[in-house]
């Protein structure tokens, strides 16, 4: 689905990386390794197209991206170190807002909400959500359109341990029901029954 | 002397002194208002000058009054606040704000419409209205602040702040348009200190002035006691009321 | 596509329902710098009359340019902005959404207030349809193009002041033809080619401006 | 303590160097004000000249206003300010160090460039020296004050229509003096008055301000 | 040396929690556990009164706080969820600013870059640096001022394997010399030799 050929980014004069390339297929998993200020975060937001390709292509089911965007972003979902949440919306209306934004509509948001675990805080302000549940409403909005795609930049920040069975749990289904992931953590993610491969960034 | 301010400002206390005397000021200002409604508008001479016109003073200036008092009350209540952190001044600062910015306005609109047949101009940058002006923006910056602040204890702290700092700025306010507004123009148009006001227009004025006092203390004092119910819902006092039925 | 624009205007007004600042502070604002103006020079009548069109239009300028940052910051800093970027649906119609919602939360007030000042400022009871009128169409173009200013700035620290630099230039047209339609009007004269003008120049930001904002946007996140 | 407060004070004055747009555009945005009016007024130079003190008083009090909203945003947003609470030493003294580089980096240069708009303006050339001495004492005063709105607001999304809604009113008491103090002079009266009654307020704030910034900041990052 | 009693703070009409109480003494280290949302932030920000308190009182070395803040503020240090570096100074530069603050000037400053392995980036601006290396200048914060008492809320955010070793490393040592912490994480962290007490918040 995803192939990324010979990619190179720079940051300013630096070259975070050079030469990288990839292809994910769907029913794949990828996860990023590489220490603190490998380039990580960078790669992601390079495949996410937010920001620009010193060199190299990618392409998305076989046309190459700059043309293909709206097909593509309609068939990825990014999440990223910010959390894209309304602290003055509840979650509900946040997920409410994000799905209509990405064209999907007939989706069961209570489920949604119940699945993540915040059915006691559907309502209220997410200003006053603590780091842990605020990060379970973007897991949330994964769920509420169906992408092929997920791009998850550290999704396991701030979460306890039954959050992080959560994204496990998230994840493994994704990939049985034939979508792919791209993820990176710096924490040790177990995902059984599923096809892990990993990806080395950084010298 | 102090022990009984605490018992009072014990919210339940004051609960229960806000259902006696928010009833009674209530009687009282309902009273007045009416008699001097009456007396101003009807037994109270026409003006050889202004003629009917002038008989918008009735409104007009207990209004004015009231909007400086209100000030007043809130910055006192806001100190109370800070320095001894009493809650129940908090909720009367609160509570208070509304009514003095709709006094404010009530005055500057009264002002207004009176100045169309005195003056054939709607406003004029005189000291008094322009410093009543401002007074409507500390008014309107206060509850904008408070509204602005999602927890509680936090919005009311900067609020009691920012009263406090505005009542040191009133007075300067007030000097430096006086003194702004004499520098350019002669007294032309403050036909305000006419000195001697017959004693027939003086009462119903009184009356109309105390009267707005009453209806501001009752109007509080029940807007206090719905706060109160608000924030102290889970206090068992309030439960037992609800379920007695007489909140 | 359609669906998106109300699904995001609709959000947008929800959020400034929520927060009653945002529409309540730029009229505010308005008010003040209004009435900061007699109390600069002096509250001689006569003159207070002469430069109310331009005071008018002044502080109707510089309290949509005070607005006008906060239409996308908000968006930027929680990450709202590159969930948006990467919305299937065309950009520009969202940021037209963005816009739109922007205006009538912050313009509209405004406009409907300005009468009430202008009285206060003394200006001839006649010009005060044309003072409606070109508020109307200035202040839809004012946050069209303030709006690709605010894009560009989105991703600065500070951007306030950078947007009022940026944007201020693009206003003056605006400005010129704005006020001088109400000093026409204020002295008798015809009005109508100043209002033309201002509606034309609201049809080239209604066309040009959404994808400018959209480009911006897109440097705006890298 | 004097060591925290010269650290504070160097630390703000390197960041604003490096982001040279903190002290650049202020200024640019009173120069751009200022010349927005002749714009929005129309060319005649009686008229310029009777409005200049206040439009250029007025406009140097929007520009300390728009520039006061980072005061301590940046400082906010990244958490700088939570360790600020925490130090050891006095916190009014810190705020003061924060203030004190704030006008050095935005008041100061819009003092100096004020005598040429001065002369764009039509001011009469006596009336440039009160205008320098009234700017100097106001803008410090109103950076003091406006501190306090700053710190009460750092915490909100918006803060910045909210803050001048809040400052406003407490600034016109000295734009009322600043102004009618350079009216005066360019009428040749006296205005030892007006400057003294300025100098008494800068005092006031100097001494009163301090306190409630702090406690402002303690109240904004609850 | 840090005593807390009967403590309760709300947000907003919620109470976080209430009734809490513990006793810190030289040298040991304190573990808050709970679940996403329980409240571990919110004690740690009372803690540093930074949050007011509803009921209850904190004590150091045996005065009560709010009286005895200047004393305690020069002898604790908060590490918490934002990281309070000035993107636009170098990580030098902002370790210089930060210990003027506190009033400690006879420092390694390289020494302590060197140590967090930040050596290569100290005179880069911090707006260049990734999510892990931002968080370890507020790790190198810690040692720029000789307090007794650290406060860390999820220290190991963004860090990687080596990070997350540092951190380890340094609470040792700092217990060692008589310090105490006390901190928060939701990954297991391993310090040998150290007397590590735990504390659950939450139902
Ligand atoms: C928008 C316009 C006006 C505003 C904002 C306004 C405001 C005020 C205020 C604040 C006061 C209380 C002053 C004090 O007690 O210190 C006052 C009193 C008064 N106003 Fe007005 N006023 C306005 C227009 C008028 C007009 C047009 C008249 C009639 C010519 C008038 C007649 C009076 C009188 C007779 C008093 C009582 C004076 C006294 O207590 O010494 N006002 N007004
Ligand atoms: N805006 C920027 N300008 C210049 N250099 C940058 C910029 N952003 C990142 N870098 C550099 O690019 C490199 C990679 O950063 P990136 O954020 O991708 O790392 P990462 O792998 O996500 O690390 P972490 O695990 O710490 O999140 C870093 O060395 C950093 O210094
Ligand atoms: N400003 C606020 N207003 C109201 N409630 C709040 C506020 N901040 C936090 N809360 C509530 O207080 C509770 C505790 O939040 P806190 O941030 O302390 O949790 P935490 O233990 O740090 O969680 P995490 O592991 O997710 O960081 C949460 O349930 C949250 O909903
Ligand atoms: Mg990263
Ligand atoms: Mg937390």
């Amino acid at each position: 689905m995803l192939l990324a050929q010979d990619l190179a980014v720079f940051r300013g004069e630096h070259c975070v990386f050079a030469g990288l390339g990839f292809e994910l297929r769907s029913g794949e998993v990828l996860q990023l390794h590489g220490d603190n200020g490998s380039g990580k975060t960078t790669l992601l937001r390079a495949l996410c197209t937010l920001l620009p390709l010193e060199q190299g292509t990618i392409s998305w089911r076989g046309s190459a991206l700059p043309g293909a965007r709206a097909q593509y972003f309609s068939e990825m979902i990014y999440s990223g170190h910010s959390e894209a949440i309304k602290s003055d919306l509840s979650p509900r209306e946040n997920l409410i807002a994000g799905a209509a934004l990405r064209g999907s509509d007939s989706i069961d948001i209570d489920a949604i909400i119940e699945r993540v675990g915040l059915s006691d805080k559907a309502e209220l302000s997410c200003r006053s959500l603590s780091a842990g549940q605020r990060r379970r409403v973007t897991l949330a909005r994964l769920l509420t359109s169906h992408t092929a795609l997920w791009v998850l930049d550290e999704p396991l920040t701030s979460l306890d341990v039954h959050g992080r069975a959560l994204v496990e749990a998230l994840i493994v289904e994704h990939a049985k029901q034939g979508g792919s992931v791209i993820y990176t953590t710096h924490q040790p993610l177990s995902l059984d029954g599923c096809d892990v491969r990993s990806l080395k960034i950084g010298l | 002397m102090f022990q009984w301010f605490h018992r009072l400002a014990a919210s339940k206390n004051f609960y229960r002194l806000a259902e006696i005397l928010g009833p009674l000021f209530g009687v009282l200002g309902a009273i007045l208002l009416t008699l001097g409604v009456y007396r101003g508008l009807f037994v109270a001479p026409t003006d050889y000058e202004q003629g009917e016109s002038y008989r918008i003073i009735y409104v007009h200036v207990p209004s004015a009054w009231m909007s400086m008092f209100v000030y007043m009350v809130m910055a006192f209540c806001s100190a109370l606040f800070l320095i001894w952190k009493m809650k129940l001044a908090d909720i009367i600062a609160e509570v208070s704000a509304p009514m003095g910015a709709a006094f404010t306005f009530l005055a500057l609109a009264t002002g207004s419409l009176w100045g169309k047949p005195m003056w054939g101009t709607w406003w004029e940058w005189d000291a008094r209205l322009t410093s009543e002006l401002i007074l409507l923006f500390l008014y309107i910056g206060y509850m904008a602040l408070r509204a602005s602040i999602d927890n509680r204890g936090s919005a009311a702290r900067a609020a009691a702040i920012l009263a406090l700092v505005g009542v040191v700025n009133i007075p300067i306010i007030h000097y430096s348009v006086e003194w702004w507004n004499t520098l350019h123009q002669p007294a032309s148009i403050t036909k305000f200190d006419t000195p001697s006001i017959h004693i027939s227009m003086l009462v119903p004025l009184l009356m109309m002035a105390l009267g707005f006092t009453f209806f501001y203390f009752t109007n509080m004092l029940s807007r206090a006691r719905s706060v109160i119910l608000e924030r102290e819902a889970n206090n068992n006092w309030v439960k037992d009321r609800f379920r007695e039925n007489r909140l | 596509m359609g669906g998106a624009f109300w699904a995001l205007l609709k959000r947008d007004m929800l959020l400034a329902f929520r927060r009653r600042a945002d529409w309540l502070n730029p009229l505010v604002f308005f008010v003040i710098v209004v009435t900061l103006f007699p109390l600069g020079i002096g509250p001689d009548p006569g003159l207070l009359r002469d430069i109310a069109p331009g005071v008018l239009w002044v502080a109707a300028l510089l309290a949509t340019l005070l607005a006008l940052d906060g239409l996308f910051r908000s968006d930027f800093d929680d990450g709202s902005l590159e969930q948006l970027l990467l919305s299937p649906q065309p950009l520009s119609v969202l940021v037209l959404a963005k816009v739109l919602a922007h205006w009538l939360v912050t313009g509209l007030p405004l406009l409907l207030l300005s009468p009430l000042l202008a009285v206060v400022m003394q200006l001839q009871v006649v010009a005060i349809p044309v003072l409606l009128v070109s508020l109307l169409v200035g202040t839809l173009t004012l946050s069209l193009v303030g709006a690709i200013g605010a894009a560009l700035t989105v991703g600065l620290q500070r951007g306030g002041v950078l947007l009022a630099l940026l944007v201020l230039p693009l206003f003056i047209p605006v400005l010129i033809f704005g006020s001088s339609s109400v000093i026409a009007a204020a002295s008798g004269f015809a009005v109508d080619a100043q209002l033309y003008l201002l509606g034309a120049l609201f049809l080239l930001a209604l066309v040009l401006a959404p994808p400018a904002i959209a480009a911006a946007l897109r440097i705006s996140t890298e």
